[in-house]
This record gives structure tokens, C-alpha cells and sequence, in this order.
């Protein structure tokens, strides 16, 4: 089975945080539709202190996002930063000390994250928001280890599941979060929360496919 | 966006500097630039208060630190709730020892940030309990009060829960006292206009022209319902019948009132609006004790009004009346 | 007209109710429904301190009736002096037979309503002496400042009159510390957009979107350019540049600020502008001795700010410091 | 020489109300497009106010005109209440006593009430307010007496005065009041003050010849 070093993996972050930099109006926009419209804002600036952060003291993937989460956690506020940082300290947590990193290790560490951030949000599937997205793919990803398919297949269905799951919420009506009390007007737009971790699960995939090319 | 500002991503900071050089008198900064605190803070055998939340919406937060009032106060971005790390340094700004209330408002951002920082001080072996301002009656039904969000009503409840600490009570009876306060709280709020957060550039959401939105929430979250715009009396009129029978509120009881605009909406307004709705409270044979009219809790430049009212019992008289010195709610004890 | 009235000819009128049901602790009413007083005025021994004004200046006028402030206040339509019989009867509520102070701003109505008004008086015997205040640089040359408008600085007027007053000064002195204080105060407003006034129904000018009209007046009138839109820093030079230089104000001089909102810009912006006036002023030598820093002089919901300058002297410094209530202005006498 | 009676005169009173009241949006619009739009307000406030105590309380031209201004004076605030105020009061004056009003009555009680007026205000012609349509009307009165020309022809000069001078406010440029600091920008419009002096001015001429018929 195909692996990579934790060493290597940072450029994961790296390409999270160009993602999130290069999608900021993107997310704003979504956001916009049925929330304030600063979704785009507030993870931008979280990450693009993560990346400042990165540059003065860079590390390993664990290191990584360890300071990723940090940064969400302590600087960011509002919903997003406890519950991106939450997730990305406990992804940063599972994969601490592993040399090298595989299918199974990003696994355990996609669902430890999701249960760490289950202590704090009560969203289930359903509510249209990131766990829309968070769930499902953590599903695929734990069913992709079970039927013991290779990390690439792993984790593109793994981002498959994302994808479904972030559309799905366009019919919801949110029931958590800004947007909730709109009721049926939520109807009919993505949720932006699920859009980024959307894009999140995605550019991870991106980063392991070519760690393991 | 017609605003006096330098960049959409510094008007936090740039206010906060503002604030702190123009009211030395009552304000002092901190290491953490993003918490504010009342110059005298912490007070020598006092319970600290603090509070925290999003900002745009002065004078609160920051504008109630003050003497018998809040003793710290985290910041966050606009509509956002500050980190963890905020709250985490406001309770140690406010603490002398005596513990501290941390009185704030049912968001999930800052539900989740406090009690983060919660843990945080609780690890520093610092004495904290919350109270959860729910106070906004459209915000959910009844039976789901624990959803509701925290509006104008905080502020009478850092009233209550500043003067008992300043009276000398101990956390259990500020707490208490707080508790009491948001608890015999009821607030709706009204919208005419949407209104423009810098970094986002345009209006957050709009209310046309001839409507109005009943219920709406400090963020603009949607209220309850949109309706063609109706004069001052039978807004009050909606206002009253959604307030009044959800505590509810009954002939005899005796009431603090509190109509805040919502920025822009003119104080001149708000007037017109508090005698309809005096009218209302004094038909019912609700009297009032005291009433604050004014810009106490603003949404940028919304235009609107959240009406709260408060049930008064001797305990929470006392604290209403006590002598306050912040720049939100400046009052001498001789009511 | 996203506005909660009732019926826009009853606008004044019910504001006035509301306000004095509000208020009982600080407001009476008068016979005269246009006049509203201090609870307590006539003082006995005290000189009476009386303005007025049009309408849609919340807090401005009657927001600083009360305790060594002002007693009592003559009401006019929306930006409409009050008739001469209101300035009249509100000289009347005022004296206590030790003469009235009628402390107002300069504009071609309310000096030709004063006039008569105190003609009315003098026919009673009441000592009634005016000062007019023309605080506004940018509405005429320095070479004729008595055209000059009065806008926010006359609240340091009142300020300083009121505290003279309740100090035990007779008439003469009250009107030479109100003459001082505006003497020495300089004022200009920078508007970002129109406003409406409800019997009129549509916004009364308007101020394209990406421009601000530099100079205007509280009602409205026009500035002395519309430029583009700047940063807070440049507006806060812009308003410097043209106060500094007119009194002038020097290095070493102790001075007030007063930086008013004109009604919708939210209270962070004024805090980001006065934090790039405090540099300036910083700079150029000038010390900030208190800073008042809010809606203190509005004009319905129109955007923009005021900044006024007084500079101090002994007299003016402890007048100044004086404890005052009123909704308006209200601070405790130990700075 | 004709006459009326002051008795009969009143009506001129309810002729210069009912055009008030019938001309207030025209006064607003006109003062809205350099002033703050509230003049027709303003004077149909006042007007009507006077209406509701003549109803109480009627009486002769010279009654009926004091009424009128003292009930602009006292009432109206502004600088119109003043301004018409004193106008009012002084006409209402000149004639009061008099049982018959001829051409020399209206001449003198219109000459002292524009120098009432001019107690109070030092607009002069050129300045673009009222006084642009009551100066020239003024002396155009006094140059028919002069002449000798009959009343009726006296009240039609000074009426087709009163327009000349409102229509020469169009190209001045504001000096006083409200719409003063325009500057250059007052141009082009015509003001509001000399719009409703003019109307009063025309309304009273009909009056006369009306009772002169
Ligand atoms: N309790 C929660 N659990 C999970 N996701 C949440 C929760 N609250 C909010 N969200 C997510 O947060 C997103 C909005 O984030 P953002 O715009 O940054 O914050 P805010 O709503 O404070 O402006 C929503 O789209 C939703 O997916
Ligand atoms: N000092 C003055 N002398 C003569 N006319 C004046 C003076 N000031 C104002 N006016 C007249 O008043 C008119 C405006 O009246 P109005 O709109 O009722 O009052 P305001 O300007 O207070 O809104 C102007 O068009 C002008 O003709
Ligand atoms: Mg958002
Ligand atoms: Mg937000
Ligand atoms: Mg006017
Ligand atoms: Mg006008």
C-alpha cells in the first residue's frame, strides 16, 4: 500500500490554503445567498494567518495542521473557527508522530476529526451545514478501508461522497446557523459551510493523489 | 458603501484604538488588542464581569465597561463571535480572584468559544459560570427557549449582574441575579432596512421599500414575517403581543423597558414608537419603573427597533437603580 | 419612507409625548405642548438657561434638558425654528427671576423668532440676554463669521453655560462663559448621504454613492465641495485642515472634542475617524483634555459626522468637568 | 374711485387661504429643488390654522388679516412665520378702522407692511427670496397712485409686477436663506418664497377686482 512522509504531506496545507485563498469570493458569495456573506472572509483570514504562521515556523503535516487549527481555534472566532479548528487540531493529533502516512492513517484521522467536532456542533445530516459534507465522506472513506480499496480509490470516493453530500444541501432547509431560521426561503442554495469543506476534502484528495503518484 | 473607514479589514482594530484613546477616563486596552477592559479592572474583591460578542453593534459590547458594569470585554469581527482566546483573556482581565460571570448572548459561535475559554480558565483554577441571554421571543418558540438568541436584553442583564457585584455579591449571587434579569426578559426586534458589513461590501440583505421584518434578529437574521409597513401603533401593538404573553407579563407587575434602535432609524422615532407602546403597557395595567429609549444596541446601520421588557422584582429594582458609569448606560444611584 | 410614525404631520407632537413619559425623572411638560422643561425649573436663584431649535437633532434640543444643563426648550417642526411663542413661553418656564440665558444657533429663523420672543419678555421684565452660536467654519469666510451657522459645538455651549448657571453665576457671567465657550469652538460636518423628512416624504438631497459632500450644514445645506469618497484618514485631515487654522488652535492648546454622528453612520466609524483626529491633533501639539464621541447633534438619518473643537481655558476646563444629567449628556463630576 | 368694504374684504382672506392650501405641493416641490421641500408645508400649516380661527371667530379684511398673521407669527416658526407674520400683521394694521378700502388704502397698507418686513429681514432685490416679488410690486403699486391709474389697473400692475420680479429669481443666484450657500447651483430654479409671495400678491388682486366689480 502506498504511503507518504508526514514531511511531504505539509504541502497539503499548503495547497488547502491556496484553495481557501483562491475561493474566498466564491464562499462569500454562496454565503451570501442565505447567510451574512462573510464565509469567504472569515476562513481567508484563518488560513492566510495559518500560511504566516507556516512561513516563520514550518513543520511536518501533523505540525501543519496542528497550526492550522490553532490559528482557526484561537484567531478566527465566530462558528468556524472552533469547528474547523477542532477539526484540524484532532486531523493534526491522529497523524502526530507518524513517519509515514497511508490510506488507513488518513482514515482514522478523517474520523477522529469528525467525532471531535461532533463534541461541539449537534448538526446531523440533514441540517445543511459542513456535516453534510463531513459525514458521508467520512463514511465512504471508512468503507473504502473495509472493502480495502487503494488509497486512490480511497480517497476519491472519499471526495465523491463530499461532492454528493455539499449538492445535497442545496434542497435542505438549514435547521443550524445563520441561515436556519429562514426556513423553506434556505431552499434551493448550497450551504457554504459545505461548500468549503467541500473544497477542503477535495484539495486533500488532490494532495494525496500526488503524494502517492 | 458610504462609511468613514481606511480599510474594510482593519475597522475593528481602528475602532477599538479609537474608543480606547477617546475614553481613558473609563477604558484601558490589554495585551490582547482584542480585549478591552474598565481601566480599574480587576476590582479588589469584586466578581468580574465580562461579556463578549460580535461587533457593530455600539455601544455594545465595549461601550458598557464601566464602573458597576463590565469589567472586560471580548471583540470580535463584525456579527462574529470572538475566539476562544478572547474570552479566555477577558475572564483573566476581570478576575481578582472572586471569580467571574461570563453574561453573553445564545449564538453557536459564542456558545462554543466560551465554554473553550471556560476550560481554559477553569484549568487556571479561575472560577467561571456563564448566563446565556435567550431573550428574543421570535427567535423560537417557547418550548425551544434554549434556542433563542440574546439581544437588547443583555444589556439589563450586565446591569443586574454589575451592580450586584459592585454591592459586594459573590459569583453564586451574580450569577443569580443575571439569570434573573435575562430570564424576566422578553425582546422583539423590527427591521425597515438591511444593512452593509465593510468586508462584504454590500447590503447584507435588504427590506423593500413599504415592508417591514418582525422578528428580526441583531444580524440580520429573517424574523418571523414580512409585512407591508405599518404605523407606530400597530407595530407596537405587534411588538407588545408577541412580548407580553410569552413571560407573560401581567397587570400589576411593574417593568423596565428598553427600546433600542437598530442604527439608523432616527431617536426622534423611537419616541413615537415608545408612546404606543406606553399606551399598550399602561392600558394593560403594566407599570413602568424605568425606560431607556436610544441606540443601546445597534446593527450597523439597520433601520429598526428591538423592544425588551423586563419584570421587575426588589432584587432586580435594586440593580436597576444602582449607579452606573459606562458609556452605553451612564446613571446616578437617585433614581 | 422606511419610518415608524404614525402620521407624519404628528411626528413632533408625538415624539414629545413619548419622550416626556420617557423621562419623568429629568422632563416636565409645559402648557405650551412645544415647550418641555427641566423637572425642576425655575431653580430658585439660578439663571435660567433656555435653546430651541427645528426638530430631527435627537438628542439635540431637548435631550440636554436637566441637571446643570438646559431649562427648557422651545420645539419647532422638523428643521423648522419654533415660533416666537414658544421661545417666549420657554423663557418663562425658565426664570426664576434671575434672568434667562437663551443659548441657540444662528440661523435667519430662530434669530428672527429669538428677537421677538425676547421683546415678549423684556415687556414682563424678564432679563433675558441671547448668545448665537456660529461654531459652522465652512458656511462663511472667517471675515464673516456671523454668518457662520451653529451645529455641535452648541452643546459645549450649553455645557458650559449650564454648569456656570448651577455654579451660582448670574446672568452676566452665564452668557460670557457661553460666549467664550462658542467663541472658541470651531466646527464642520462631512455628509455621506441625504435624509427624509416626513411631511416632505422623499429624501431631501442626496449624496451620490463614492462622493461626500464636505461642509454640510445640520439640515442639510450644501458644502463647500462634493469630492470623492475617502479613507477616514484623509476626511479627518480634511475636517482638521479647515478647524485648526480658523480659531486657530495651537500647539500647547488644551482642547474638547466633540465628534458627532449625523444620525445612520454607525458609532465604529466616528471611532475610526477620531482616531485619525486624535493623531493629528496629537501631532500638531494639541492635547485631547475629553472626548465626546457619538449621536450628540443628528440630522434624522442622514450620514456623516461633525467634528467640533472647543479650546480651553481654566473657566471653560471646570465648566466643562461639571456633573451634568441629562439623556443627551450625563457624567459624573469627577473626571 | 372704487372701494370695498372692509367688511366685504374678509373674502380676500379666504381667496388667499383656499390658493395656499390648493398650492401647497407646487410650493414644496419648488422649494425642493434648492430648498428642503417644505415651504408649501409650511404655509399650509399656517393658512389652515388661520382658517380654523377665523371659522371661530370672522370679522372684517383688516380682523381677518390680523388673524392671518398673527396666527403665522406665533404658530408657524421658520422663517416664514415671522416674515408673513409681520407682512400680514402690518397690512392688517394700515387698514384697520377704515370702513372703505380704495386704491390709496391697499397702496399705503402694502408700502408699510414691506417696510415691517424689512424690520426683520435684510434680504434685498437680488437675493432670490420674497422680496424680489414684493419690492417691485411694491412701487409698481405706488407709481400707479403717482399716476392716478384706477384700482383696478393699479392692483393688475402691481400683480403683473410680482411675477416679473418671481420670475427674475429663476436665474439669480441664492444669497439668504437655506439655498444661499448653493451658490452657482441655485440657479435655474425659481424661488420658493417668491412663488408663494407672488401667488398671495396675484390672489389679492383677484380679490379686489372681484369686490370692485
Ligand atoms: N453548529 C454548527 N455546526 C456545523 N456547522 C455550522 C454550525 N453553525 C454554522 N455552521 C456552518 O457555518 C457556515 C457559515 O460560516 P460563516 O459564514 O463563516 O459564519 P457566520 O454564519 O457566523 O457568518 C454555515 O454555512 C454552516 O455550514
Ligand atoms: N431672511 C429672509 N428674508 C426674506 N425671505 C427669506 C429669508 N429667509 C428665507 N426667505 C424665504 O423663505 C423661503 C423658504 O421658506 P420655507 O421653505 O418655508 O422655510 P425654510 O427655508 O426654513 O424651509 C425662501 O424661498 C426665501 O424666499
Ligand atoms: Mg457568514
Ligand atoms: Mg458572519
Ligand atoms: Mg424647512
Ligand atoms: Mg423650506
Amino acid at each position: 500500500m502506498k504511503t507518504f512522509t508526514n514531511k511531504e504531506g505539509s504541502q497539503i496545507v499548503d495547497m488547502l490554503i491556496r484553495s481557501i485563498q483562491e475561493n474566498k469570493q466564491y464562499l462569500s458569495d454562496i454565503d451570501g445567498e442565505i447567510g451574512d456573506g462573510d464565509h469567504g472572509i472569515n476562513m481567508n483570514k484563518g488560513f492566510t494567518l495559518c500560511r504566516e504562521a507556516l512561513d516563520k515556523e514550518p513543520g511536518d503535516l501533523s505540525h501543519s495542521l496542528n497550526v492550522l487549527g490553532r490559528t482557526l481555534m484561537m484567531k478566527i472566532g465566530g462558528a468556524m473557527g472552533p469547528l474547523y479548528g477542532s477539526f484540524f487540531r484532532a486531523f493534526s493529533r491522529s497523524l502526530e508522530g507518524k513517519d509515514n502516512i497511508g490510506r488507513d492513517d488518513i482514515q482514522a484521522a478523517l474520523s477522529s476529526s469528525v467525532e471531535a467536532l461532533q463534541l461541539i456542533s449537534k448538526a446531523q445530516v440533514g441540517d445543511k451545514t459542513m456535516m453534510d459534507v463531513l459525514l458521508p465522506a467520512k463514511e465512504a472513506m471508512e468503507l473504502a478501508v473495509q472493502k480495502d480499496l487503494p488509497f486512490e480509490s480511497a480517497v476519491d470516493l472519499m471526495a465523491e461522497a463530499a461532492r454528493t453530500g455539499r449538492d445535497s444541501t442545496v434542497n435542505m432547509e438549514a435547521r443550524i446557523g445563520r441561515s436556519a431560521r429562514l426556513g423553506e426561503r434556505s431552499k434551493g442554495v448550497m450551504d457554504a459551510g459545505a461548500a468549503s469543506c467541500c473544497l477542503i476534502l477535495e484539495t486533500m484528495t488532490a494532495g494525496v493523489r500526488e503524494l502517492i503518484k | 458603501m458610504q462609511k468613514f473607514i481606511n480599510s474594510p479589514d482593519q475597522v475593528v482594530d481602528e475602532m477599538l484604538q479609537g474608543f480606547i484613546k477617546a475614553h481613558p477616563d473609563l477604558i484601558s486596552g490589554t495585551d490582547n488588542e482584542r480585549v478591552l477592559k474598565y481601566k480599574d479592572a480587576p476590582i479588589k474583591s469584586k466578581v468580574g464581569i465580562v461579556t463578549g460578542g460580535g461587533s457593530g453593534h455600539k455601544p455594545a459590547f465595549i461601550g458598557y465597561i464601566g464602573k458597576n458594569m463590565v469589567d472586560a470585554v471580548a471583540v470580535g469581527e463584525i456579527f462574529t463571535s470572538p475566539p476562544a482566546q478572547m474570552f479566555y483573556d477577558a475572564i483573566r482581565e476581570a478576575d481578582s480572584g472572586e471569580g467571574v460571570a461570563i453574561l453573553y448572548g445564545n449564538y453557536s459561535g459564542d456558545n462554543m468559544n466560551v465554554a473553550m475559554a471556560m476550560e481554559m480558565a477553569a484549568e487556571d483554577g479561575i472560577k467561571v459560570q456563564k448566563v446565556v441571554a435567550n431573550d428574543d421571543v421570535p427567535s423560537a418558540p417557547a418550548t425551544e427557549a434554549e434556542k433563542r438568541r440574546g439581544v437588547a436584553g443583555e444589556i439589563l442583564m450586565w446591569k443586574a449582574g454589575g451592580a450586584k457585584a459592585a454591592m459586594g455579591g459573590n459569583l453564586d449571587q451574580v450569577i443569580a441575579v443575571a439569570k434573573k434579569a435575562i430570564t424576566n426578559t422578553r425582546s422583539m426586534g423590527v427591521g425597515l432596512s438591511g444593512c452593509t458589513i465593510p468586508e462584504v461590501g454590500h447590503s447584507n440583505f435588504s427590506v423593500e421599500p413599504g415592508k417591514m421584518e418582525v422578528g428580526i434578529g441583531h444580524h440580520g437574521e429573517p424574523g418571523i414575517e414580512i409585512t407591508d409597513l405599518e404605523p407606530a401603533a400597530k407595530v407596537a401593538r405587534r411588538m407588545c403581543d408577541v412580548i407580553l404573553p410569552d413571560l407573560p407579563f401581567n397587570k400589576g407587575d411593574e417593568v423596565v423597558v428598553l427600546l433600542s434602535g437598530l442604527g439608523s432609524t432616527p431617536v426622534m422615532e423611537l419616541y413615537i414608537l415608545y408612546n404606543e407602546i406606553e399606551k399598550i403597557l399602561s392600558d394593560t395595567g403594566i407599570r413602568i419603573y424605568r425606560s431607556f429609549v436610544g441606540n443601546y444596541f445597534t446593527s450597523l446601520e439597520m433601520a429598526g427597533a428591538t423592544l425588551s421588557v423586563m419584570k421587575l422584582d426588589e432584587e432586580l429594582r435594586e440593580c436597576i437603580d444602582y449607579e452606573a458609569d459606562s458609556i452605553g448606560l451612564r446613571q446616578f444611584h437617585n433614581k
